[in-house]
């Protein structure tokens, strides 16, 4: 084998290792891995920035469009927050990042988790699964309800039994999900095990 | 102007339910205010930063690991409101606090709010920069990170509240290692509330991230618009019962009203 | 909450911990250094996949689509191991293409793993890259192959690879088998519904209930699911692989799962009417 | 001048960009789309200005830990110098470079798959101290758990009915119970941000 691929396959091993000691105990094995983690992977986040805004601007420029001369002005505008008197400076780019982030959510999320959902309820593909598929969703979405609630009685009674359906549904859902989920986490583990063992098998034999 | 196909219905529910939002806003204004169900997972903040207070802990917040750009941005911006209230808290009682943040552009706006409860507790000389730590823009670089912090600097109580993926799991778990109070919830990413409903002690569930921050702020303006959110459920629930009403009666036009 | 769940046994949580994890450590580990061969019933779902692959005859031609992320890839591995096998064993042309960026990186790393029967790339299979824009990208496909595909994944064009001088558009394939960790019904619109061509879907275990009606509905002629899915299909061609060791890995890990739940529970429990 | 400063101006940004959003989708204005189109690829390029400071937050919190030698000082200075050498090596050598090439292939790319690998042995001791039977809430959450992981082992296909009940649960109360917390969730995100389009929410920005 190659020296620098064995290399590769001993650091990445003892890496796996070095992490994995936190269920140990937290040490200074792991707290070096870390350290080492949270360095590369900030230095990758910023060289895969700085490729970003170098071939976004490059190509705009390049083709005259000058106009994007304001992001990039917008852009350093977030370090003005660092001098205390310009602060407010450095809130307008903030300001325009959530403004497009709460636009996104709102038309997004209004189609893709309210309307679709309706229809598939609505649209069942068997009768009677989609019968108390509809039903059970109502009890779960009324547990969401804030502002109202029935006064005493028996429509209070009533009431509080959808209630409890509604939890009684949200928590088999996520016992459905721990399950499924399960699989996954578990599938994961094994390969990075199945991993371990093969490279450690390569670097014995050589 | 020119409505894009098939998103009629979606745009007037949209409308319905931004304008009862905006009329219990103005209801709210002229002193009408509505009733709001206790949150439990909101009323144990206190518990459980008061508990940190008292082992000498501190407390570890991370507002998901959502950027602001993207569908995630409402929940990372829910998860900074309650940031901000847990600040307050820990201002008052002298506990140590820490952010962890993984998005750089969430950086401004967790200083932002800590700094602001800090001044408004009037303990603005307490406030310190490494109350707010950047663990790197990987999602394993704020697992470890934060898993990091949990056992180094005692934290006794962990809130995690805004967008959460496959670290929610390593998260809880290490928390419930390091032996602290967990208030965890999350919205969008459904498939990761079964870890923070078994192994959290309260978990808040979709729609309660969204109005923590308006429950804890107890201003009667945001308040207001929680009853205008009852409406669209209220909207839903006809919408349902009609329409498995008529798939009974094999009609369709509702399915097809939708899809306009 | 409740007053057991994290003050007096702290101590004692931790020390339950670490045994804990090392029980899971060997359960997961046993398996891959031995492969225990525990019993693997054949699901339906599985056996109709393979016996509608198996009756394909020679000469045909097979579009095995990719729609699985990094993280998930290792659940549809095994089977989709198994299955080229099996297409290469039965002399069928076999066209890859990705709808999603990583995965031809992926299924490259996998193709290695592979028993190519002295297959040649470019006339018996070709890799064609990925194509962005989901469903959009499929109908373009499924319409005229050529007018979306210029290269194939290795940037050679395509007009340079014999495979792919008889492929026009939808019609000219026997069968879509769809490895995907999303929602099939894209694919079913595009493929199954627009030329009637059969589909087999490869999923992750998630996705399982979802793609049921399609199967008794005989929109999809066979579903391979997950792990458990692929090694039923390595049994079927008669050659244990890494699905057969996961399984069984999954098996004992599941096993011991469920034993600690019901065992946590038990000492719980007991606890509490000692504390009375 | 100094109240504007503070709130005015960023709600009006922020309720101009995100009602734009809006429209866009909706509706087919030529002038909206192209504007619209370009913010997003202009907060795209804003964010990626900002993951500076992300590196600025280590840089000042890690320098004042190495010079006052606190505890674990040489651990900060390590991971100043990793984050150091990527960016380096990264912009000057490009990513290509043998040296990022071997830490991101054999370190970086490592860090993904051992943790998720961790996950299996959480999934453990949260089964064991997680699960318990405290109400009939817990106690179906529990079961379903069991059925559904019984339905993905393939030791699971030995017990008879088990297939059946089990997809059962996750066809029917998992999907009502999902579905309804998704659509709270898009009620709760659109009151959020109706709220922050229009200034009322307050954490984030001075008052």
């Amino acid at each position: 084998m190659e020296f620098i691929s064995a290399l590769g396959l001993i650091v990445a091993v003892i890496f796996t290792f070095m992490i994995w000691s936190y269920l140990y105990k937290e040490s200074f094995i792991f707290r070096i891995a870390e350290y080492t983690f949270i360095g590369m992977a900030s230095g990758h986040a910023v060289v895969m920035a700085v490729g970003q805004i170098t071939k976004t601007l490059g190509s705009a420029i390049s083709v005259g469009q000058y106009i994007w001369v304001i992001p990039a002005i917008l852009g350093l505008m977030i370090y003005t927050r660092y001098y205390k008197p310009t602060v407010w400076i450095s809130r307008l780019p903030v300001a325009l990042l959530v403004g497009v982030g709460t636009g996104l959510a709102m038309r997004g999320l209004i189609e893709a988790q309210f309307i679709t959902q309706i229809i598939s309820t609505i649209q069942p593909k068997e009768t009677i699964d989609g019968i108390i598929i509809a039903i059970l969703t109502m009890c779960t979405l009324t547990y969401f309800i804030f502002t109202w609630e029935p006064k005493g009685g028996s429509t209070r009674k009533a009431y509080n039994s959808i209630l409890r359906i509604g939890r009684i549904t949200i928590m088999v859902a996520m016992g459905a999900a721990f399950g499924v989920l399960a699989t996954t986490r578990l599938t994961l583990c094994v390969s990075r095990l199945q991993f371990i063992v093969n490279s450690l098998s390569r670097l014995i034999a050589g | 102007m020119v409505f894009k196909e098939g998103r009629i219905a979606t745009f007037f529910a949209l409308v319905i339910v931004v304008g009862a939002i905006l009329y219990f806003i103005n209801r709210a204004k002229i002193g009408k205010i509505s009733k709001i169900r206790k949150i439990p997972g909101l009323i144990a903040i206190e518990e459980a930063v008061g508990r940190a207070t008292e082992m000498g802990g501190s407390v570890l917040f991370i507002p998901g690991i959502g950027g602001l750009t993207t569908v995630e941005g409402p929940e990372t911006l829910a998860g900074i409101s309650v940031l901000n209230y847990t600040a307050k808290l820990c201002a008052r009682l002298g506990t140590k606090i820490v952010a962890a943040i993984r998005m750089p552009e969430v950086i401004p706006l967790a200083e932002e709010a800590i700094s602001t409860a800090f001044r408004m507790e009037g303990k603005f000389e307490e406030y310190r920069p490494d109350m707010v730590r950047y663990l790197s823009s990987d999602q394993w670089g704020i697992a470890t990170g934060a898993m990091g912090i949990m056992q180094r600097e005692r934290v006794k109580a962990n809130i995690m509240l805004g967008f959460f993926a496959g670290e929610a799991l390593a998260l809880a778990e290490a928390g419930a290692v390091a032996g602290a109070i967990q208030i965890a919830g999350t919205a969008t990413n459904t498939t990761q509330l079964p870890w923070f409903a078994s192994i959290c002690d309260y978990c808040l569930f979709g729609e309660e991230v969204y109005v923590a921050g308006a429950v804890l702020s107890e201003d009667p303006i945001q308040l207001g618009s929680i009853a205008g959110q009852d409406v669209g459920k209220f909207m839903a629930i006809c919408l349902i019962t009609i329409g498995i009403l008529m798939y009974l009666l094999k009609v369709d036009w509702l399915i097809r009203l939708l899809k306009i | 909450m409740d007053e057991t769940k994290n003050k007096p046994s702290e101590k004692m949580a931790k020390l339950d911990a670490r045994i804990i994890y090392l029980a899971m450590f060997i359960a997961l580990l046993i398996p891959i250094l031995r492969p225990l061969g525990l019993p693997l019933p054949i699901s339906d779902m599985t056996r109709k996949a393979y016996e509608y692959v198996d009756s394909l005859p020679s000469g045909s031609k097979v579009l095995l689509a990719l729609h699985v992320s990094v993280g998930l890839w290792p659940e549809v591995e095994p089977g989709t191991i198994a299955i080229l096998s099996h297409l290469f064993s039965k002399s069928i042309k076999v066209v890859i293409i990705s709808w999603g960026a990583d995965e031809p990186v992926l299924v490259e790393s996998t193709l290695t793993k592979v028993d190519k029967m002295g297959k040649q790339y470019g006339v018996d299979w070709v890799n064609l890259g990925y194509y962005a824009g989901m469903e959009t990208a499929m109908a373009a496909f499924a319409k005229d192959v050529h007018g979306l595909v210029k290269r194939d994944f290795y940037g050679t064009p395509i007009e340079n690879l014999p495979i792919m001088k008889d492929i026009k558009s939808a019609k000219d394939f026997n069968l879509v088998i769809y490895d995907t960790a999303s929602d099939i019904a894209p694919m079913i619109r595009q493929f199954v519904a627009a030329y009637g061509i059969p589909m087999v879907a490869f999923c992750t275990i998630g996705w399982v209930p979802s793609f049921m009606p399609y199967l008794t509905a005989g929109q999809i002629v066979g579903m391979v699911p997950g792990i458990r899915g692929g090694a039923e299909y390595e049994l079927l061609i008669k050659r244990p692989g890494s699905g057969a060791t996961t399984t069984d890995a999954l098996s004992l890990g599941f096993i011991l799962l469920i034993v600690l739940s019901i065992l946590g529970n038990v000492i719980w429990y007991s606890r509490k009417i000692g504390m009375r | 001048m100094s109240i504007f400063k503070r709130r005015e101006i960023p709600v009006i940004i922020t309720a101009f960009s995100g009602f734009l959003m809006v429209i866009e989708y909706f509706f087919t204005i030529p002038l909206v789309a192209s504007i619209s189109t370009g913010i997003r690829e202009w907060a795209s390029l804003i964010a990626a200005f900002a993951v500076g400071l992300g590196a600025t937050n280590l840089g000042i919190i890690h320098a004042s830990r190495v010079r006052h030698r606190r505890e674990n000082w040489y651990l900060s200075a390590w991971l100043l110098f990793v984050m150091v050498l990527m960016i380096i090596v990264g912009i000057f050598g490009t990513t290509k470079h043998p040296l990022y090439d071997f830490l991101f292939a054999n370190v970086y790319s490592t860090v993904g798959p051992t943790m998720w690998g961790l996950l299996a042995f959480y999934l453990a001791s949260a089964s064991f101290r997680a699960l318990r039977v405290r109400s009939l809430e817990s106690l179906l959450l529990l079961i379903s758990a069991i059925l559904l992981m019984l339905l993905s082992a393939p030791i699971g296909g030995i017990i008879p009915g088990v297939t059946v009940v089990a997809n059962w649960v996750q066809n029917v109360p998992n999907t009502a119970g999902m579905r309804g917390i998704l659509l709270g969730t898009a009620l709760g995100a659109i009151g959020l941000s109706i709220r922050t389009l229009l200034g009322y929410e307050k954490g984030y920005l001075p008052e």
